[in-house]
Parts: structure tokens; sequence; C-alpha cells
């Protein structure tokens, strides 16, 4: 029998992978303790596989199920691109966290104590993290929506306090924390009012209800207006948008880099799905426009973000409140894809979110693999002459940064075209040229990145910048280095996989009717073939 | 006693929303001027009750059970986020001995 | 509801690709595609010396090996063609179709482009780009085993590039080679990168031509949304179409051309974005001869000429781009007559020159303009390569007060004489190539009508006097007269304890001179094409160049073609109906004489100012500053006209205002108000407001806060909403 | 729609015992304090001012810290707690049911799978040495 819970589960694997690390993590043995990055791993992988060969494949009973989902297959791509970084990310944090207390154990200064180890809790709360993540790309209801928020975001407050053992990272816990769950309150405020307007909490009935409204009374209920800009706001939290950003730079400082490269990617990735059905459903009626209000509301935040982002990476010099700096510039680029609407515009947006999460996490990759004398690197310039001692670290920071920058012909170069091209094409002609003039900007300060570490003069005391032991961070950093010139051949195949995960229910299933068991193929159908 | 059981029955959804507003606003201007972590903690909890006030108000206005459902499982995120904050709050505590959140301000530009 | 985003191309493209009936797909002359390998295996070569760690001038040989086989193609190339013009289909890269019919589809494909236009550009690319090469593989010894292999990798990565851009059939694979020789500029322009001069210089070129490719971008764009397609064949057939002129009317018409102009400008540096080209000059010596003058700066001029169809639809834009080419050309030379760096006075020639090229194709003579990139391409790169010699062997002296008479100085003979080869075109001394080219340009000013251009063509007749001017003051003060030097400053290791006083400045050796007389020699012989018979069309002026254009999309810009083949320029005329004359002569003619005789006088001034009375032009220029209502003239000249000043004013100052108010507000209002300054704000208040601002957790959640509630009162204003109390 | 003041006071008189029991809840507190104020006996001494005058003398700081174990079994308890509020719900449903239907049976597989997160976490928290107390 086919339920809805078919679609869960990549998810329950997930689930079931954050279990058994939960167990092991207690586990009296070193060795097991040290093998839960691999069980972590690999649950990543599983998940992906089951949802590409086995959950998404369209048949007539699924797409009977999948009527009640707004975007059912999109599924699909969120689970894969989050089992793809995060398995990168499971490079670069394995063997970086609780070095210290598993160090001290394994010299046999401390005894073993369960109580006192957070390895196991830290793979736990990364694979309840990411399962939070898939989830959203399923949400049906507004509570659906506020529990898988709250699934990701929850454990990465306690990622980012025990990341490492310093006072910084506590800090930027204790900050991530009480804002996010300030935001929260923002933004399951802005539910209720949803809620209030329109007596529904599923996302398709909202949609019909207040289409019913609107036909009634010529305009949309002011009251689900307003819930909707207090929701999108709240929600903007998860995405360092503008206004809620400032958290960003201190909390991405705060924490270990490794976390960081985490923080990076998956509560915005979060945050834009969520965005993406809130307003997909809600806000595009069926003439294809958004209210005036969420448009200028979304202008407004989108220009805000670019802008305070990127002049705010202008003049760091600590290379992590850069790139934090930096990424809340990416925010404001997304949300140009999410004013742009359905269709161009969440094409380009799932696009980058690839390029964005894979870009992210290899510059941050480096960052975790180098160590001064035990701490991590803190400014930009100490990174100079990097190319000498460790080759393949300069160059991995040459191409993510390039890719983030928008380099061609760099994976990040074609996302960001995308994007802007889904702007001009929904008629953000200004917004778009205002993005342009921030990739300018954002040049000056990514090239120093791109610059430092290739033809920088090392200090006198560079020597001292190592790697660390563990080569996971390496091997995230080339892999993703690879894929970031590599993926652009793929790119009208992604293209096309992006838009078959947009698809809405009702167009599945008249797909479905005639085509039996053969799903693959029946996506193919309606979209764009490849030629070569 | 009857007489308040006819108020929540037919009563004004606005008096209910209005308490969820000043609870929200009490919790929020908590949040903006206390400085103890703990009393921040529980200035976010109010305004979470506040939502869900109006969740139960809105609910009984549309006559609809899932603004309920939903307010079970704010209640258990709200428990989940105490636990939180609480295993928090001990670490902070330790490490400074104050729970001053001023005390907190190492990391800015 | 949902619009996707192919539908929205869809949407946008209503041209029916008319399959082309003249240009031919030719697969047979795939081996073409080998000019392009050749580069990016001198790439590979030189990255593995680089990884080795090699001490010899094998990365030299390597690429010199390589471009000269990819000049050897292009010649086979230019011999096998088809004279209409052929595509080459390489590789396939993205080819998208959503449903049936012609109109549904996209296609950006690496395959090449083949016309007179392109192999003109691919032949003096690859030939000079292997010459300077060679020269660059003596010139760049002191590096050797140290940035040998990277300035070589960087040489090649350009060659690449520049090929990609000029080869391309595509404007998406063109603008991937036009970012690619921007970046491989930046490369080498930072070669230097220990030197803070240079790192400034080569972001100062990114930035700024980061800002023509962001015309670029948006003009490929729009031409695709325009007329469907991003090909250079499918694009002109649909232009000489005559169906879709009467449903495209649109305002992206007139847009294409500007955002065009803009992207050339940058890469060509013309005014306003001229300012990068002279600050380039920090690169190496050969880099700057390569690049910074013969090669990459015309790329703006290539990407006029072979959009030239859409430039005469909007006729506004050709009359811009002659005004500004005048314009930039007078600006720099006057520029140029102020300096005493003479590599500063060549980049600043080089602005002059390139504003030549665009004036030629202002006023519709493209052969002119790509006459004028040949001829300028040779003698611009004898003339770098002649200051590379001299600052090479004098430690880096570059100023023209400092060295004299080296004509007379054993070694340096052969260096002094090609530089007056050079000097000689470059000022348009009668009977060079350079005469012939700048006529070609000058006399089509005075026969096309448009606003102004009579004015235009007395600038730029005044400009070649300043040019010859100029050109002759470098020459007769470094070249001629007694013999004295100082060396500059940067001694290498072997002279490293010498003192000044036994400096002895080592000569050019054989792979420098070879090359000088190589290119010195092409040079002159420059002039041949403009003699020799075009077989194409006997009506047209201007020999074999002509040829190369007539058979281009640019050809519409062909002087004496009949007005029936000028398919969809109604608008522009050429004057053929009152042929305007210049002293009672055709201006073709009278140029002859003109153009010459103000050379002439040009040199003849700088002779006496610089040769036989050197003392006077000091004078001169004490007098000049001693007049006041004349003083502002000789003084903006040598501050090259305040522009690097105006620019900061205008861009970096704003932005860096701008930077710095939001780091002052974070520090001093959120960190020191906020944070600290509450403690001092009286007690009463302070008891109930510093809570509020305090802790940093406060202080970002009163941001945060205040920011939602702003934002949602404003748009709830805005919109005049009635409270919620209507909904209840 | 009438004004929100003219709505309130519409509804203020169902408020009336509450009122009532307020002012009655403060009369009392108010006449308890003042009367044994006004009416009783005042000595002071060292024995009456201190805090249990006829309990034990209190010993160290009422401030002391905690073992950590305190806080870590109160979560613990809090994640049994928050389960019930699921499960009431649950069993009110449950009951509407039909016995024996495959309803039913997907019902209760659903709250057994639920039942066994918390058995896992039960389990986590026991090998974690949660319940531990040296």
């Amino acid at each position: 029998m086919i339920d809805r819970l078919w679609f869960l589960m990549p998810e329950l694997i997930v689930l079931g992978g954050a279990v058994l690390c939960a167990i092991l993590g207690v586990s009296r043995k070193v060795g097991v303790r040290n093998l839960l990055p691999v069980f972590a791993g690999w649950t990543l992988i599983i998940a992906g596989v089951v949802a590409w060969l086995f959950v998404y494949v369209p048949s007539t009973e699924l797409a009977a199920v999948a009527t009640e989902v707004p975007l059912p297959w999109l599924g699909r791509w969120v689970v894969i691109m989050s089992a793809v970084v995060g398995l990168m990310l499971v490079f670069v944090q394995a063997g970086l966290v609780d070095r210290v207390y598993e160090a001290a154990v394994a010299a046999g200064r401390v005894a073993f104590d369960p109580l006192r180890t957070t390895r196991g809790e830290y793979w736990v709360f990364f694979l309840l993290s990411v399962g939070g993540l898939m989830l959203t790309s399923g949400a049906s209801d507004l509570v659906w929506l506020f529990l898988a928020l709250e699934l990701t975001s929850l454990p990465t407050y306690v990622m980012v306090a025990i990341g490492r053992v310093d006072r910084r990272s506590q800090e930027a816990g204790m900050k991530y924390f009480f804002l996010g769950a300030l935001a929260s309150a923002v933004f399951l405020y802005g539910f209720a009012m949803l809620y209030g307007a329109t007596g529904t909490m599923s996302l398709v009935d909202i949609r019909t209800v207040l289409a019913e409204q609107v036909a009634e009374t010529g305009s949309m209920n002011p009251l689900a207006t307003i819930g909707l800009m207090v929701a999108v706001l709240g929600i903007a939290f998860k995405l360092a948008a503008a206004p809620l950003h400032l958290y960003a730079a201190d909390v991405y400082e705060g924490a270990a880099a490794p976390v960081t490269a985490f923080l990076g990617f998956v509560p915005k990735a979060a945050g834009v799905i969520a965005l993406m059905l809130l307003l997909s459903v809600t806000g595009w009626q069926e003439d294809g426009q958004l209210p005036q209000v969420l448009v200028i509301l979304l202008w407004v935040m989108a220009v805000l973000t670019m802008t305070l982002g990127n002049i705010g990476a202008l003049l760091q010099t600590r290379i992590k409140r850069m790139l934090a700096y930096s990424s809340i510039a990416h925010s404001g680029y997304l949300l140009i894809g999410i004013l742009a609407g359905p269709g161009a515009g969440y094409t380009a947006v799932l696009i980058y979110l690839v390029a964005y999460g894979l870009s992210n996490t290899a510059t941050f990759s480096v960052l975790a693999g180098l160590r001064r004398s035990g701490q991590e690197v803190e400014f930009l310039d100490d990174l100079a002459g990097l190319r000498e001692r460790h080759p393949i670290m300069a160059w991995g920071m040459a191409i993510s940064a390039g890719s983030l920058l928008g380099f061609p012909p760099l994976l990040g170069f074609w996302a960001k075209l995308l994007l802007f091209m889904a702007g001009i094409a929904s008629g953000q002609l200004v917004l778009v040229i205002i993005a342009g003039v921030n990739s300018a900007i954002s040049a000056w300060y990514y090239l120093k990145i791109m610059a430092i570490p290739l033809v920088g003069t090392p200090k006198s005391d560079a020597a001292s910048i190592e790697r660390v032991d563990v080569p996971g961070a390496r091997f995230a950093l080339v892999l993703i280095s690879g894929a970031l010139l590599v993926m652009p051949v793929a790119l009208s195949d992604m293209i096309a996989d992006a838009e078959a995960a947009l698809r809405e229910p009702d167009k599945m299933q008249t797909v479905d009717e005639d085509s039996g068991h053969a799903g693959g193929s029946a996506i193919k159908q309606e979209q764009p073939s490849l030629q070569s | 006693m009857t007489m308040v059981a006819t108020a929540m029955a037919g009563g004004s959804l606005a008096q209910y929303l209005i308490i969820s507003g000043v609870l929200m606003s009490i919790g929020l201007a908590g949040f903006l001027t206390r400085r103890n972590l703990i009393v921040m903690f529980l200035c976010t909890e109010l305004m979470f009750q506040g939502v869900v006030i109006a969740m139960v108000a809105f609910s009984r206005w549309h006559w609809e059970v899932s603004g309920q459902v939903f307010v079970i499982f704010i209640l258990t995120v709200a428990a989940a986020e105490a636990a939180l904050a609480l295993a928090l709050v001990v670490l902070l505590y330790r490490r400074r001995d104050t729970l001053d959140a001023e005390a907190w301000t190492e990391l800015r530009e | 509801m949902t619009v996707s985003m192919l539908n929205i191309l869809q949407s946008a493209v209503g041209v029916p690709a008319v399959p082309m009936d003249q240009v031919v797909v030719a697969t047979d002359l795939r081996w073409a595609g080998i000019i392009l390998l050749l580069p990016l295996l001198s790439l590979l070569l030189c990255g593995l010396c680089a990884a080795m760690r090699v001490k010899s001038k094998l990365p030299a040989w390597c690429t010199v090996a390589c471009l000269a086989g990819s000049f050897v193609l292009s010649v086979l190339l230019y011999v096998n063609y088809n004279p209409p013009g052929e595509v080459i289909p390489l590789l396939s890269w993205m080819n998208l179709s959503w449903g049936d019919g012609a109109l549904n589809s996209f296609s950006a494909n690496f395959a090449l482009y083949i016309d007179s236009l392109s192999l003109l550009w691919i032949m003096f690319v690859t030939g000079l780009g292997t010459l300077i090469a060679y020269y660059a593989s003596e010139y760049m010894e002191p590096d050797l085993g140290k940035g040998y292999a990277r300035f070589f990798a960087g040489v090649s990565v350009f060659l690449f590039a520049m090929l990609a851009l000029v080869l391309s059939d595509n404007l998406v694979m063109l603008y991937l080679g036009w970012e690619g020789v921007g970046f491989a500029s930046y490369w080498l322009i930072g070669y230097y990168y220990t030197r803070p001069a240079a790192v400034a210089a080569a972001k100062k070129a990114f930035i700024v031509n980061r800002i023509g490719d962001l015309g670029l971008a948006l003009a490929v764009y729009l031409i695709w949304t325009t007329f469907g397609t991003v090909q250079y064949d499918e694009l002109m057939t649909v232009l000489e179409s005559h169906s879709w002129r009467a449903e495209f009317e649109g305002w992206t018409i007139s847009a294409i051309p500007f955002l065009l102009m803009l992207a050339a400008f940058g890469k060509s540096a013309q005014l306003p974005l001229y300012v990068w080209l002279p600050d380039a000059m920090e690169g190496p010596t050969p880099v700057s001869a390569l690049i910074h003058a013969a090669t990459m700066v015309t790329a703006g001029i290539y990407l006029v000429a072979r959009t030239y169809p859409l430039f005469l639809l909007e006729p506004v834009s050709l009359h811009v781009v002659a005004w500004v080419g005048g314009l930039t050309a007078l600006l720099a030379a006057t520029i140029g007559m102020a300096q005493y760096d003479i590599k500063r006075i060549m980049a600043y020639s080089t602005v002059s020159q390139l504003g030549y090229m665009f004036l030629g194709l202002g006023v519709l003579t493209t052969y002119g303009a790509a006459y004028h990139v040949f001829t300028h391409a040779f003698f611009k790169a004898v003339l770098f390569l002649t200051c590379g010699a001299i600052m090479h062997g004098f430690a880096g002296q570059l100023d023209l007060r400092k060295l004299s008479g080296l004509r007379h100085m054993k070694g340096w003979r052969i260096t002094s004489w090609t530089m007056l080869i050079g000097c000689l075109c470059l000022a348009g001394f009668p009977l060079t190539s350079g005469y012939f080219s700048k006529d070609a340009i000058l006399a089509e000013a005075f026969v096309t009508q448009g606003p102004g251009f009579e004015i235009l063509g007395w600038i730029a007749i005044l400009t070649a006097g300043l040019t010859a001017y100029y050109t002759f003051r470098v020459w007769f003060r470094v070249c001629a007269g007694p013999v004295s030097y100082e060396p500059g400053d940067e001694l290498h290791d072997d002279h490293g304890d010498h003192g000044h006083g036994d400096f002895h400045p080592h000569a050019p050796r054989f792979a420098i001179n070879s090359v000088l007389v190589v290119i010195a020699v092409g040079a002159l012989v420059a002039a041949t094409p403009y003699f020799m018979s075009n077989k194409a069309d006997a009506n047209i002026a201007g020999g074999w160049v002509a040829d190369m254009v007539h058979d281009s999309t640019a050809r519409a810009g062909l002087p004496g073609l009949a007005e029936s083949q000028h398919p969809h320029s109604e608008e522009v005329s050429h004057g053929a109906h009152e042929h305007p004359t210049l002293f009672g002569m055709d201006p073709h003619k009278a140029m002859y004489f003109v153009s010459g005789a103000v050379g002439l006088i040009g040199i003849l001034l700088a002779a006496y100012l610089h040769l036989w009375k050197r003392k006077s032009a000091d004078a001169l220029r004490g007098w000049l500053l001693a007049r006041g209502w004349i003083a502002w003239l000789p003084r903006a000249m040598e501050r090259k006209w305040y522009v690097d000043e105006l620019y900061h004013a205008l861009v970096r100052a704003p932005l860096w205002i701008l930077g710095h108010i939001c780091y002052a507000f974070d520090r001093f209002i959120i960190d020191a108000v906020i944070v600290d300054g509450t403690a001092r704000v009286p007690r009463l208040i302070a008891r109930w407001l510093q809570p509020l601002q305090s802790g940093a957790v406060q202080s970002h959640a009163v941001v945060m806060i205040g920011g939602v509630g702003i934002i949602v009162l404003l748009l709830a204003l805005c919109l005049r909403f009635e409270w919620l109390g209507v909904v209840l | 729609m009438p004004p929100m003041s003219l709505m309130l006071a519409n509804q203020l008189p169902l408020y009336l015992p509450i009122v009532i029991l307020i002012v009655m809840a403060i009369i009392f507190g108010a006449v308890n304090i003042l009367g044994s104020h006004l009416l009783g006996p005042k000595r002071y001494g060292e024995e009456k001012m201190s805090t249990y005058e006829s309990g034990m003398n209190p010993i160290g700081t009422a401030r002391r810290r905690f073992n950590v174990r305190f806080y870590i079994l109160a979560m613990t308890f809090l994640v049994f707690d928050v389960e019930i509020i699921f499960l009431y719900p649950w069993a009110v449903d449950f009951a509407q049911l039909e016995p024996g239907s495959p309803e039913a049976g997907l019902f209760l597989g659903r709250i057994l799978f639920f039942l066994l997160m918390s058995v896992i976490a039960y389990v986590y928290a026991w090998k974690k040495g949660v319940f531990r107390w040296d």
C-alpha cells in the first residue's frame, strides 16, 4: 500500500541512522566511536540513493497520493542535494569534532565517561538537521513546515555550542539559540494569522480559500497578507536575510569551521525551500501574480540583504566573518529567484542552492583543514603563500571562491546567470542590475580570497600553518573543486531535473495516466529533451 | 461560572487575539530589556504562548481542529527548546559564573 | 500558473530561424580545432614545467612551438576556406529544445565561425603571439626557475581565450573567451605580484573590465530574447530577412548596440573606461606588447565589427562610437604629449590609436578600422618591444629625460632603427603602413554624413599631428642626440654590486633583435595589402584588406558598396548623393597630402624641440606654466586631465565612504552607542534603556525586531490597510 | 462591526464573577495581614528574626550549586512528560475506530513506532549514564 509515508522513506532512513549514532556514540570502544562519521555518511548515501531510485518514481497510485502536497516531486531534488552536500560536510567534519576529549581518552589522561563525550551527539544532531532539511521539501501544511524548520535549526544550536571547546563557540551558540527562538516565535505568529485568515493549515487549501476571497472581494485578505509577511520575515532568519542577518557574522565566526560550513548551507537551504513552498502555494494566485505587498517586501529584503552583506564583507580582515557576510549576500541573490516565482525563478534557485552549497562547503573545508598552533586560521592574511606549502588547498580555495563570485566557467557562474536571467524574465530588471553591481563589488573581496593564498607573500610565521592530520577536508575539497569545474557540462540536465522537481501534482497525474510503471520516462516526456 | 463558559463559547475573537498580542508584546519587551538569560528564555516561551492562544482562538472561531493540533506540536517544540535552553544556560553559567547576557560580547566587529 | 524557464525563453523567441543559405557547415575542416587546442597543450606543458620546477627555458620553447603550430594552421585555414564563411562544429555543449519547430530551441556549441574577419584576426594574433613569445624567452630570463613557467602559462591561457573569442560561432562562447582574456590579462598584469603597483593595476584592469562585461552579458541576453539565437549565422540570417522588422520595433533594438558598445569600450580602453590601460603597463613588457597593444585591446573592435549589422539598425549608436573614438584619440594624444615614461607614452598612444579604430567603425569604414588594427598590431608591437629592450638593458629606466643617443651605442643600433620604423608608421609618415591605414579612416570621416563628422575629421587630423609630435619626441630624445644615460632602479643581480658610476647597459641579444627586425619588416610590409588587388569586388577601394572584411559580418561598412547591397541601413547614408570635397579634391586623394603634411609638421616640431634645441622644450613648458591663462593646459596634460582623480571622487570615494559609514555605524552606533554609550546616558533613562540595548544578543534582537516592525508597518501603511478590526 | 471599545463593553458583564473573585481574594488577604498587624503582639528578638523561627538553622548559602545530574534528569523527564500530550488525543481517536480494521492496525502501528522512539531515547539515556548517581 502506498501511503504518504512512502515519501518519508529517506527521512526515516536518516532517522534510523541518527538513532544508530546515538546508541553507538556512548560505546566504550574507541573504534566504534570513530566509525560514527562512516555511519553518518552511509546513511546519507542510502537515503539519497533510495530517493533517487525508489521513492520518487512516478506511478499512478503515487500521483494520487501526491495531490495533497503542493510540490510532491521537489523532495527528489532536495533529498539528493542534501545527501550530496551532506556527504561532503561529513568529510569536512569527520574527525574534527570532539578532538580534545577523544585525544585525552586515547592518551589515557582521562577515563572515558559516556556523559562527557559529545561525538555521538554531534553526529545525531547532524543527521537530524539534514533530515529536517529533507522534510521541509515535503511540507503540505503549516504544521509540517514548522516542525521541519525546527528540526533543522534546533540541532544546529547545539552543534555550534559543542563544535569546539571554546568560549566563543559557546557564546555563538547562545546568541544563535536566543535569536533563533525569537525568530521562530515571529514566523509562528505569522502562521497563526494565516490560519486565522483562512481557517485551514493545509497549504493547498489555503491557496483555494485565498483565491475564493480574492474572487469575492477583489483583494487578498489583509490578515493573510500580514501573516504571510510576518512569516516570510521570520523565515528570513534561517536564510540570514536582512533585517534578520546580524547574527550570522557572530555565529559563523564563533563556531568551529566545520560547523560553520554546515550552518552556511543546511538552515539556509531549509529556509529557502520553506519560503518557496509558502509563497508558491499561498502567494502566487492563478493570475501568476504575487500580491504587490509581498513583491515590495521581497524586493526590499533582497536589495538590503545583498548590499549589506557585500559591504559588510568588504572591510573584514577575519576570513570567517568575511565569508559569513558573503553568505548573507548570497541569500540576497537567492531572494531574486524566489521573487521571480515558480518556474524559471525556482529552477534557478534550486540550481543556485547546489552551486552555493558546494562552493561554500569547499571554502570552509580549507579553513577546517588548516591549523596554526592548534587553533583555527583567523585572518585572511594568514593564508598568504599557502600555495607554496599546500598547493591543493590554495587552488581549491581559489576555485571555490571563484565559484562563489560567479567566475566562468565554474558552476557558480551558471547558477548566477540563471538566477539573473530568471529575474530579468520576470520583469525585475532593476533588481538584477543592483545584483550585478553587487556582484561587481563582491569581486573585490573574492579576488582577495582567491589571490592571497595563491600569490600572496607569506608572512614570516607562515610556516606555522599546518594541515590537520585528518584527510577528510582535503578529500572533500578536491571532490568539490572537480565538481564545480565539471558540473556545468551537465547544466541542461540539471535544469531539466530541477524543472521536473517543480512539477505540480495535477500535471504529474495526467502524465502518469497512460505511462504505467515506466515513471522515469514519464517525467522526460514533458520536460525539455536533450539532444547532443 | 456558567457566564464565563458562555463567554468562551460565544465570546469575541478579538478578546483572545488581544490577549495573544499582549502576551507576545510582553514577551518581546521582556526579551529586549531583561538581561538574565533564563528570563530571556522565559520571555520567548511567553511569545510562544501568545501564538498558542491565537491558534486556539482561531481554531475555535473556524470550528476546525487543526489549529489545536498545531498547538500540541508547538508545546512539544517549546519543551525541546526548554531542555536545550537549560543545557545551554548550565554550560554558560559554568564558564562565566554569571547569566548576564551582557557578559557574552566577545564576538563583535 | 507556473511559468517555466524555458517557456519564458520561448515567449521571447518570435523569429523563425530561417535555414541559412550562405554559410556552409564544414565538417571536413575540423582540424581547425587544433588551432584552439595547441595553446591549451602549451598551458598544460607549462603547468607541468612549473610542477617539476624546471629551471631551463623549456616552457618558452613549448609555448613558441605550440603557437607557431597554431599560426601555421591558421594560414592553412585561410588557404582552405570557402569565401562566404563556414561553421566548423567541434563539440556540442548546450542544445536545448522544447517542443517541435525550429523556434523552440537554444543552441550554443563549441563551433568555429570562419570568415575573413576572424581569419584576419587569428593570423595576426597567432603570428605576433609566436614572435613575442620568442622575444619573451630572452626578456624573462631573470625569472628563470621562478615565474618563468607561470608567465608562459599565462600567455598560453591568453592565446587560448583570445582565439576562442575570435573563432567562436556564437555569443556565449565569445563571452567565455571575453572573460578568459580578461582573466589572463589580470594574471599577467599582476605577474610581478610583489609590487603593490602591479597588484593594484591588475585589480583596476579587472574591475574596470567587469563593467564592460556586464554590458556584454546583458547584450547577449537581449540579443537572445530579441532574435531567438546567439549564433552568428542564424543571427545574420534573421537580420537580413525583412519580415522580422515589422514585428520587432522594441526598445531592445536600440539598447543592444549601446550595451555592446559598453563592452567594447571597456575591453578596448575608450572613454570613459580607458583608465586601466596605462596602468596595465606594470606587467612585463612582452605582455604589454602582445595583450595591451596588439591583440586583446582590439577585441572591442572585433566585437563591434562582428555585430556591425546590429549597430546599423540604430544609427545613433554609430555616431556615438565615432565621437567617443575621436575624442578618446585626442584626449589620449594630449596626455601622451606630456608624459616622460616612454612605456606610458606608448600606452596612451595605444588608447589614441584604438580611438581611431572606433572612429573608423563609426564613420562606416570597417575596412579602414580593420586595416588599422592590422598595421597597428605590427608597429605598436615593435615600439613596445623596443621599449622593453631598453628597459631590460638599462635596468628599468624608462624616463626619456635620462636616456639619449642610443643610436650611437654599440649593440643598440638595431633597437634604434627598428624603433624608428615603428615611429614612422605610428606618425603616419608618407608611404608607411600607418599612413595608408590612417588615411582610410580620416578621409571617410569627411565623406560620411553624421552629426559633426566634419569637425570630427579635423579633430582626427589634429590628433595625427600630435601623434607625430609625441612619437618623435620619444625617438629624438632616446635614440638621437649625444650619448648619455642613467640606469634605472631595478638593477639585476648580476649588476647588483656595481654602483651607478660603472653601470654597463647590456644590449639585447639574438632573440630580441631578430624578433624586432622581423616585426619591423612586417610593419613596413603591412602597407602592401593596400595595393594588392581585391578579388571579391572590384568596385571597392582598399585592396586586400577590404577583401578581408568583404566576406564578413562587417561588410556593410565598406565604402563603395552599392546602396542595394546595404540590406537594412536605409537611415545610414554613405553620402553618395552629393560627394563632399576637401580642398576641392576627393577626400581620399586630399588626405594623402593633408595627413602627410600634418605628420611632417609634427615630426619637424619634435625635431626642433627635442633634437636641435632640447633646452627650448623646457623653456616652452616654463613659458606656458608662467602664463595664467594657459598654464592649466600643460598641467592638466601632465596630470592626465585629472581623470583618475575624477574617478576616485565619483566612484571609489563614495563606495569607500559607504563602506566606512556602515563600518562606523556598526562600530560607533551599534557597539559604541548601543553597547557602551548607554552607560553614559543619565542614570534615570539608563535604568530603563540600558537593558534594552546593552547585551550583544539584545542589540541584535533590537535590530531584528525593529527591522521586522518597520517593514511590516511601512508596507501596511503604504497599502492603507484598514486595520485588523475589519477582518475580525 | 462595532468599534472595539464597544465590543469590550458588551462583554464586560461576563467577567463579573472573576472580578468578584479577585476583589474577594484581595479583601481576604488584606484583612488578614492588616488584622494580624493591628491585633497581634509585637516582640522582636534574635530567635524571632531568624528565617525559620521554629525550625532548623539554615546551613551554608542558599545559592548553592546543584549537581548537574539534576538538570539532566529533569530533561529526561521532559521527554516522557511531553510524550503524554500525544498519547491523549491518540487514545481518544483510537477508541472510535472499528476494532480489528486495517485502519486501526495502522493507527496502532504508528503509535507503537512513536513509543519505540521513546524507548530508544530511554536506552540512550541509560547508556549515557543519566540514571547513575555516583
